[in-house]
Order: structure tokens, then C-alpha cells, then sequence
């Protein structure tokens, strides 16, 4: 159920300059947890009125621990990452719709594409479909070799090709060259992104027509849970009728336009 | 659980108690809000703005913090009042018969203004109308109506005669003079007062050299502008004798209290949400043992005491 | 140490870099802040207010703390016209010949102002004048003038009258229409604007059930102010061709960046000295850094943004 | 000299119920650090304007502390008590002129008179005094027993006298009760007190024409250096000329008006 859960950060490390994992440990909404839902995580400082939504990355309902893969990007994830093992955080979650995989069957093949901090729900998602015998090829995309994070494990999970901008990995581009070059045709039962705008557009290009894609959305929020209409996106006929909190963040590819 | 030194009552409204979700931060009841406890716990619930057809609002972003605060450019979004009177008004309605339901009113127009606070008044489902003349997000109507003494008593004449439950009318911040706009309201029959709405500001982002919100500016709340909540509550209090419903960063008891202190009847929280989804019912809770903790008998006698406090004080 | 790309020249002003404390937050330069730092690293100074005869201010207590901001109800206590040209502004002369000096003056009536403007203006001993119009600590004069479009105008035409240097006038944000004053006051021959001084708040004490302030009202400054400032600043820069000191809750170079992006040339800190006594010569520091970071060639370039930015977005 | 001096924290440790001694280390404005100046200390958090002021209740310059005994009355003082072993504080000072006592000599007598929180100056005072070999009558008094702290040290320093409002230790009563009673007529070379203000009031009533009378006072600041005019109190003829800041706390009892 929907609520807001104190937890305990029982593991906090980080994984490549300013990207950090943080582990909770508690009660939470485990059941409604699922790839690509998310929560609103209270920053631990009454400065800040809002507080920060994260994608969850993982989750073990046995173990009762949740995770979070975040950048340090501003104030608050800032202040976040200087938070010990030990301390506690107010979790609003869990929220959103999630990424639909439940009709998938054993056998059928999807196409993950990430970037940046969109890659963690993916993450999550390939560990999930993997236990179900989904066959996953997933494209992630980083700025270079140092950047990267989370690699090992998505490799467990699917045939895993990495981009580089640099090139100092893999194939040297934006994760679109990927789509372009190596899974360029859709023999996909369904195809899931998440990453910067620009990489949204790009699988929305390539895809135009398909029915079978899905893109997670972000967008600035103050409630989280469909009350101040903050958070709205445009769906196709343009009007601002999509609120990534309650109808996303995840949206077909065909119901929603991206705009800058 | 209910203390009966909580309960207030105000023009059409009898309150188990003084708190209520302000208007904008809490949808129609209908948010996951309302999944984390029973409503029937507040003492009333404002609703989103109504406007006669739906409307989309503003571009985003829409949203940005501010130290202690938030601004927002929402533009007062709402499916129109077709859909609040058939879907919103009785879903409430059937799931919390008991909760006195307060309604946001908003138009571009004075004629805008009249049919829906009228088709409000008259469903018979809520218990009084808050006119809102103040919301600085909107380029036609909004806080036109509420910087000008005289627009706005008209305004709230035409309402009052389409209306056949109490109308509260929100006021501006963003003004020379409260007092005077209040006194127009008040004289043109308002019921009571609803203060205050946001204060308008803006935040310029240097990476992109462009204004945060795509709205350019947007109202600023929570608990930055709680001191020229109270400070303009009271100025009305003192001044005139009407309700007033309170809000402007009410985030604890305490602060609920220090607004019915300066005169308010009843508080409004809005802001506080986004970091507490529980703040009215951690609020409610809280406010007998911090009514215990100042000595507080009764919210009557903590509300009247602005007059002796002005009289003691003044020369 | 000073980086060139900081200078920045204001009528009456060549400043080394845009940031000086704000009146009323630095009293005369003479206080313990000027033992930890050589004041010749400030773009300027301004002083507190000086009125002709000397002046107690308020009753206590007159500071209270707010979230994100503080109040103060000092009243304008100052030693008055006399000590100020005797003692206060040769000692300041003295110890920093090229520090720019900008005088505030206050007064009770025109004549009041008329008189410290023009002693002041004489004495040589400074560069500006900020004419306060704004302040809601006194009962008299203060934000009693700079409320009414006519009555600040008639104030600024006789006191630039009166004065051989640049007259900056400080502008109230509590007013309905900021631009109105604004536009009044330039063509009434203002050399310049500063703006904002504070808000006009208030806290209530539960325990004692009296206002925190012996003054019950006080100004509200602070980072909880910064949002309404810009928007202020960024209204009249666009609307008027005017240079702005501009202020409000500034405490780094990306907040006084932020000002400047809004439309004014150079920037005044206030009430962040109380956390950090050092913020000037931080922010000073800072700056040619934050630049960089923000690909800020010129501080020109960055406030000439403001009408790009309009131009861009609006429409 | 004055400066911002960023100190660690080396011991903080409850003296009894909401009554905090708080020990820094570090570099500091030593010289200046004399019994009844103060330091303003900077909130751990970035919501809070306004530094806190607290008398410096010990100072050591070889080990390189200083301590501040402080009671938790509100948000400011409770965060502080929050604080362990290590971290860090930025403190300006020292401020404001101090008790006079350099011009004392060994031998002369002096009574030192305080109630709660206005204890920590006088126990650094009697401290120094009793090093220079001047006598000290010391009268403290406290809520009941269980408010008590420092009277082991102050013990050391001089002659105590303690009294409680309930009588649970010592004279029942207020201070003042001691001064009535105990230490009635003023043989003293010099007399200090500091405490709340009705203390303050019955010491000034008690010898009204003394000249040797000096009274520690608080007042609300902002700036703390007199740069605000904030903290002004009035002087004999009413007018708030005085700065508690700079030309306090330590006035003489001629010269200040008290007032509620
Ligand atoms: C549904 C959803 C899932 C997300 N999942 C992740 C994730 O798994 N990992 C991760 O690193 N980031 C994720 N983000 C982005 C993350 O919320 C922001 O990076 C974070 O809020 C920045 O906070 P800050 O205080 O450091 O930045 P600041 O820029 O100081 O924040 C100021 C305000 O802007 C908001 N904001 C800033 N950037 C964003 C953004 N990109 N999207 C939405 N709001 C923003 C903040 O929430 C805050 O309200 C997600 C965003 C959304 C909407
Ligand atoms: C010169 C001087 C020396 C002091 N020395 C000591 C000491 O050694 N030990 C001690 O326990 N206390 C001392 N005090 C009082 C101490 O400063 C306050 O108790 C403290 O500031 C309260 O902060 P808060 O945030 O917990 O309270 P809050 O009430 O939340 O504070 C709100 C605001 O009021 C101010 N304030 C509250 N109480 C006082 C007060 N009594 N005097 C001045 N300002 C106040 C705070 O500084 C803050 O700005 C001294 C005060 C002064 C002026
Ligand atoms: C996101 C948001 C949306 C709002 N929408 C409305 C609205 O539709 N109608 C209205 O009268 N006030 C609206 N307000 C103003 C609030 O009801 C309230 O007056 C104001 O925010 C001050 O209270 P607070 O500080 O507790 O939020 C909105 C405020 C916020 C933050
Ligand atoms: C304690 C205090 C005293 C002030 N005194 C004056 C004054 O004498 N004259 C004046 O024009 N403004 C005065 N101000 C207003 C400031 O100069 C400034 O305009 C305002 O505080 C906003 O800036 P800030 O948020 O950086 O403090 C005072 C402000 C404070 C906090
Ligand atoms: S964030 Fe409030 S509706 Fe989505
Ligand atoms: S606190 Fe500012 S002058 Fe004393």
C-alpha cells in the first residue's frame, strides 16, 4: 500500500564518480514495487519542501531492502550522498505505474534501452524479466569508461551492449547507434526506455509506428501522487493531460509526445 | 480520538476540527493522499480550482523549490466543472458523507465566476465556496480580480447573489493593502476571508539563462511566506469582523496555533504536503497536547485574543 | 586578486566588483565585520540610514528568527546627520580613500530627507545615495513614501534637487504594482533603483501570546525573500531602462549571478552576514569561478539577458 | 582577534537534564577569550539565519578549547545537543567586554552571583579569579536538584552558597535569598552577576547606589559585532543607546536600565 515508510540505509556506496547506490532496509509497499514504479524520497534538512523522486533499482521483499541508483546532480542528492549507513529516510512509495511485463511468457524477447540515470529501473526490470525466462537485449549508453556503473550485473541478465560518447568502451556514440547498427529492426514483443529526453526521441523515431514501446518519463514534481498537477507531459494531441506521477512515468510510445 | 475542544464553527461550516488541505495540493480527495488515511479525519477538505470548462494550465516546468518554499505555475488545471459535479463532487460525497467540502471557484470572467460558483452552490455538495481572486498563474482572471478593491467587491457581490451556500473569498498577497480589499469583500457580503495565496516570485536558471518555470514566474509558499501570512491575517483580524480561514506554511500544531493567534478561525495546509503527505492528520493529533503545552484552553479564546493583544500592546 | 571581468560602473559608481553590504547590515563600516577583512576588497559600501537627528529605533526585542529568513524592526536608530558627517564617513574616507561610500537616507518628512540628502551630497564623503522610501519599521516617513506612486515621486524630484551625487531610490516590495513606483520615481529623475528592502511580516509567540517583535510587525529579509526579489528586479528591469542595485536574500555568487541575470548591475548583501560574517569577500572570491562555470564572459552581458530572455520567451 | 574560527568538537556531554557542556578545539581568538565575552555560534543547517549567542564558559590556550555550557530552549539549541565527537562548528569570537577583574589584586573579595544558563561566565570568572588568588563568595541558584551543574568546580573557586526554588539543596528560594540572608551587606571589591532577568533585577535593587556592581545581560542579536543596532538595551535615562553586543554584556549597574 501507498505510504510513507521510514527506512534504514543499511548500504551506501558509490559506483562511479557521483553515481551512488543506496540500500534501505525495512517495511515498505514491496508488493507494489515493481520495475519501474518509483518514490518520493524526504531530503534530511526541513530547507527543502520537496522532496526528490528516484526510480527503484532493485528490491528483495524477503530481505526487506530496497535500492536506489542516483546521481548527485544538486542540493539534494548532494546532501544524500553524505548520509552513513545507520541513518534513516522518509520514502513516499511506492508510485507510478510500472513497466507492463506481467503478460510476457517464458521465451519472448525484449529490448532494453538506457542511459544515464534512466538505467537503473532497467536494471531492475532486466533481473526481473530475466527470472521470468524473458529473453532481454539491452543498450545502455554512458559518457565514457569511468562513468560507468551497474554493467556486470545487467550482463547477467541479457545480451548487454554498451556505448560510449568517447568511445573508451564499446561502441563509440549515443546508445541510438546501437539501435541503428546492431538491433536495428523491432523482432521485439516490447521494447522499454529510459534515459535522457534525447534518447527517448531517438527510440521514438526509430520506432514510429510500433505499438509495443514504452518510454519512462521524468518531471519536476511536488506531490508525487496526482494531487497538484505539477508533473503533467502532453499527450499526443499536445495537451497536457499525462501526469508522469499517477498515469506514468511509464507511457506507450503512441500515447505521448516528448517536448523540450 | 476526536476532542471536542478542537471543534470550530464558521459560516456553514462545522468543523470536528480546524484543518483542512488547501486548495491545489490536494486534488478533489482523489489523489493517493487519500490512500494513506481516512479523509473523514480532517475537519473540511478545499478543493482544486473549478473553472467552467476544463483547462490544461500552464506549459512546465511547473514546479521549483525555493529556500523554505515552493513556486508553482500550475495555471489552475482542472477537468472543468462538468466533470466535478458528476464525477469529483459525488465520489467525495459517497465516501466521506460527513466531511465539509470547501470549493475552489476560479474563472476568467465575472460571468465565469457566477455559473460556476451557482452550479457549485446549488449540487448540494459542498458546504461553502472559496472565490479565488488571487491566483497569480493565470493571465486572464486569478489575481486581476484581487488587486482592486473595487473589481473584487464587485466580483464577490455577483457571487454572493448566485450563491446559496457561505462564499469565502481568497485573497491576494501580492497587494499595498490587505486590509482595504478585505473590507471591500467583506462589504460586498462576503462570508469570510480565506488568506493567503501565494506571493509571486521567480528563479532564474544560469545554466540555461532562462526562468525556471516555463510560466517565467510563479506563486511562491510554504513556510518562507508564513510570516506575511500572519502579519496580514492579523492586520485584517484587527480590522474587520469576519472569518477567516488561515494558510501560508502551516507545517505543525505550533503553527496552526500562532495562526489563529493572529485571528484566523480555521487553517489551511497545502506546501507542507509535498514533504509530509500526513501533515493534517500528524497536525490534528498533535494540537491537544500543544494546546496543553501553551496553555491554550480553547481555539475561541486564542483567536480573540488578537483583539486584547492589539489593545495591550498599541498605544 | 581582482579580476577585471568584475568591474561594473553605475552611475556615480565605478565599483571593482558588483557586491557591497547592504544598509543596515554593515552599520558604517565600523563595526567588528571590518576587523576580519580589508573593506577595500567590497565593491562598495552602503551605510545604514541616516536621518538629520539621531534616532533610539524601536523597543525591543527587535530581531526574530523565521525559517529561511529573519525579521528586524530596528526603527532606523542611527546617531544621526551630525556624528555621521563628523565622525562615521571621514573615519570610513580615511581608512578606505577608493572604497565607493553609498549614503542611505531616511527621514520623517521631505524636509528631513531634503536636508540629510543634501549635507550628505556636500560632504563629498560619498558617491550615492540610497533614498529609503521603504521602510516599514517607523511609524512615520519610511515605506509611508514609497507606497503611493505621487508622493514617491514628488520625495525623489525634491531630493535630487537637493543632491550633487546619484540618487538610488529603495524601492517596497509590499505594493501592489512594484513597476508603478518604479516608473514614477525614474521619471521623477532617479538616477537608479535598490531594491528590495524587506517584506512586511510577523511572528506570534505562543508562550507569551504576544508578537515576537516588541514592534509586533518586522521587515522580512533572507534567502526566504529571494524568490520575490528577482521577480521584482526582473519586472522593472524589463519595463524600465534603469540601472538596479539589486538585493534579497542573496548568499553566494550564483545567487548574486542570479540577481544580476534578473536585470540589475550590481548586487547588495544583507541579512547572510548574520550566518557569515565573511559572505562579501566569499561571494567576491567566488565569483570569477562561478562564471566560468556558468560561461558567464561579462557581468554586462548576463544582466542584459533579461531582455533577450523576455524577448525570447514571451510572445 | 576576532575572526570566524572553525572549531571541532572534542567532548559534548549532558550535565543534567537539557543542560549541555560543550567542549571545541582548535584555533581561536585565545587572547580575547576573557570570562563574560561570547561566541556566536553557526547552526549545523542551512534553514537557520541567525547565528546563537553563548558565554564562554571555559578556555583553555595550551590544549587549544573552549567551552560553552548551553541549555536546549528551542530548534537551535536542540540540534546542537545533537551533535557528536568530531564534527565541526564554526564560531565567531570572542565578542563583547567581558567582567572587569584585571585591576584587581590578591585578597580583594568579590561575590558572584548566577542563576541557570547565566552560570557558565561566572564559573570561567571564578576560575581566573581564583588563579590570581582573589577571593570569591558564590551564590547560584537552580531550578531543584536535579537542574544542578558545575558546583564541584565552582566549589574550587570560592565560598558556595546554593539554592533551589523547591529546597531540595541548600537555601529554598531564589538567589536573591542568599544575598537577604547570607551575604547581606556588600564588603565587596566587586560583585558580578548574571542570570534571568529577575535575578539581574533583585541584585540592582539590593544595592542600589554601588558603584562596584556589574551585570552580565542577554538580548536578541543578529549581527553580534554591532553592525545591527539589533540588540540594543536601555541605558539609565531610558534610551536604548547600548549594545549588548559591544558595549556589553557586562555593564555596570549604574549605568543600564533593566527592563521586562
Ligand atoms: C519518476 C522519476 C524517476 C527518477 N529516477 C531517478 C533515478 O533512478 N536516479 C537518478 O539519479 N535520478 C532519477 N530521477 C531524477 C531525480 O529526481 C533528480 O535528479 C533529483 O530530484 C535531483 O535533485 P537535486 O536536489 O540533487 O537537484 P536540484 O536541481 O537541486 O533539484 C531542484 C528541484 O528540481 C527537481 N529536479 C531536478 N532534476 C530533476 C529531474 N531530472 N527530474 C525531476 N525532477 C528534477 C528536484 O526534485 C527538486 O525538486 C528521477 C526523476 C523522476 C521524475
Ligand atoms: C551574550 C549572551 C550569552 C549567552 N550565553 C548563554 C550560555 O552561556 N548558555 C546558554 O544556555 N544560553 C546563553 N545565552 C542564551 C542563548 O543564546 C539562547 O538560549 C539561544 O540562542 C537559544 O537558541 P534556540 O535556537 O535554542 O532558541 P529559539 O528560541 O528557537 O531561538 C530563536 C531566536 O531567538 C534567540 N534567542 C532565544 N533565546 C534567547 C536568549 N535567552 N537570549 C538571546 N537570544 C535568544 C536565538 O538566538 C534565535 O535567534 C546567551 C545569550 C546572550 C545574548
Ligand atoms: C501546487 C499548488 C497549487 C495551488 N492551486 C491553488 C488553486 O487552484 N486555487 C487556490 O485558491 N489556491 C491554490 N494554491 C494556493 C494554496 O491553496 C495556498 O493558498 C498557498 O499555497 C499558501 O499555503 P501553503 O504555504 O500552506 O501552501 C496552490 C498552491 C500550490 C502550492
Ligand atoms: C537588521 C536590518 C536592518 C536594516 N536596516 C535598513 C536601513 O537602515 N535602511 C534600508 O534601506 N534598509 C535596511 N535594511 C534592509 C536591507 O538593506 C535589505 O534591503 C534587505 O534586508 C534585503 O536584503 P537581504 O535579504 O540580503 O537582507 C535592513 C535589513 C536588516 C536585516
Ligand atoms: S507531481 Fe503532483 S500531480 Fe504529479
Ligand atoms: S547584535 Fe547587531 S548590534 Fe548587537
Amino acid at each position: 500500500m501507498v505510504n510513507d515508510y521510514e527506512m534504514t540505509i543499511s548500504a551506501h556506496r558509490e559506483l562511479a564518480p557521483g553515481i551512488w547506490r543506496l540500500e534501505l532496509q525495512g517495511d515498505f509497499d514491496y508488493a507494489g514495487a515493481l520495475p519501474g514504479t518509483f518514490v518520493e524520497v524526504e531530503m534530511p534538512d526541513e530547507a527543502y519542501q520537496l522532496r526528490r523522486p528516484f526510480a527503484i533499482a532493485d528490491c528483495d521483499s524477503e530481505r526487506q531492502t530496497l535500492a536506489l541508483i542516483y546521481r548527485v546532480v544538486g542540493a539534494g542528492t548532494e546532501l544524500m550522498s553524505q548520509l552513513h549507513e545507520g541513518a534513516t529516510l522518509k520514502l513516499l512509495g511506492s508510485l507510478g505505474n510500472g513497466f507492463p511485463f506481467a503478460d510476457l511468457v517464458p521465451g519472448q524477447r525484449t529490448l532494453l534501452v538506457g542511459g544515464g540515470t534512466g538505467i537503473p529501473p532497467l536494471l531492475y526490470l532486466s533481473k526481473v524479466l530475466h527470472e521470468r525466462g524473458i529473453q532481454a537485449d539491452i543498450a545502455v549508453g554512458f559518457l565514457n569508461q569511468e562513468s560507468m556503473f551497474a554493467t556486470d550485473e545487467l550482463q547477467q541478465y541479457g545480451n548487454l551492449a554498451i556505448t560510449t560518447n568517447d568511445g573508451s568502451v564499446g561502441i563509440k556514440g549515443f546508445v541510438s547507434a546501437v539501435l541503428d547498427n546492431k538491433w536495428h529492426d523491432n523482432p521485439y514483443d516490447r521494447i522499454y526506455a529510459c534515459g535522457p529526453l534525447g534518447l527517448l526521441m531517438s527510440v521514438q523515431n526509430r520506432y514510429p509506428d510500433a505499438d509495443n514501446v514504452y518510454l519512462s518519463l521524468e518531471s519536476r514534481m511536488a506531490c508525487g501522487v496526482g494531487a497538484c498537477e505539477g508533473c503533467v507531459v502532453p499527450d499526443k494531441q499536445g495537451k497536457l493531460s499525462l501526469r508522469v506521477c499517477v498515469e506514468g512515468p511509464v507511457f506507450n510510445s503512441q500515447e505521448v509526445q516528448l517536448s523540450v | 480520538m476526536s476532542d471536542t475542544r478542537l471543534a470550530v464553527e464558521l459560516p456553514g461550516l462545522k468543523l470536528k476540527n480546524p484543518i483542512m488541505p488547501a486548495s491545489g495540493t490536494f486534488a478533489f480527495g482523489d489523489s493517493k493522499y487519500a490512500q494513506m488515511y481516512d479523509l473523514n479525519q480532517l475537519g473540511a477538505l478545499i478543493t482544486k480550482a473549478v473553472t467552467l470548462e476544463p483547462r490544461a494550465g500552464n506549459a512546465t516546468p511547473r514546479i521549483a523549490e525555493t529556500k523554505s518554499g515552493v513556486l508553482n505555475a500550475i495555471g489552475l488545471q482542472n477537468p472543468g466543472l462538468k466533470v466535478v459535479l458528476e464525477e469529483k463532487l459525488p465520489a467525495l460525497q459517497a465516501k466521506y458523507p460527513d466531511l465539509p467540502i470547501i470549493a475552489n471557484v476560479a474563472g476568467s470572467t465575472e460571468e465565469e465566476y457566477v455559473a460556476v460558483a451557482r452550479a457549485l452552490s446549488e449540487s448540494k455538495m459542498c458546504s461553502a465556496l472559496e472565490l479565488n481572486i488571487s491566483c497569480p498563474n493565470v493571465k486572464h482572471g486569478g489575481m486581476m480580480f484581487g488587486t482592486n478593491p473595487d473589481v473584487a467587491a464587485e466580483l464577490t457581490a455577483a457571487v454572493k447573489k448566485a450563491s446559496s451556500v457561505p462564499v469565502y473569498v481568497k485573497l491576494s498577497p501580492n497587494v499595498t493593502d490587505v486590509k482595504e480589499i478585505a473590507q471591500a469583500v467583506a462589504d460586498a457580503g462576503a462570508d469570510g476571508l480565506s488568506m493567503i495565496n501565494t506571493l509571486l516570485g521567480m528563479r532564474l536558471d544560469l545554466k540555461t539563462r532562462k526562468p525556471v518555470l516555463a510560466n517565467q514566474t510563479g506563486g511562491l509558499s510554504g513556510p518562507a511566506i508564513k510570516p506575511i501570512a500572519v502579519r496580514m491575517i492579523r492586520e485584517v483580524a484587527a480590522a474587520i469582523d469576519i472569518p477567516i480561514i488561515g494558510m501560508g506554511g502551516v507545517e505543525t500544531a505550533a503553527d496552526a496555533l500562532e495562526m489563529m493567534m493572529a485571528g484566523a478561525s480555521a487553517v489551511a495546509v497545502g506546501t507542507a504536503h509535498f514533504h509530509d503527505p500526513l501533515v493534517c492528520p500528524h497536525i490534528i493529533d498533535a494540537l491537544p497536547k500543544t494546546m496543553d503545552q501553551y496553555q491554550v484552553s480553547t481555539l475561541q479564546e486564542l483567536c480573540s485574543q488578537t483583539g486584547q493583544m492589539l489593545r495591550g500592546e498599541k498605544g
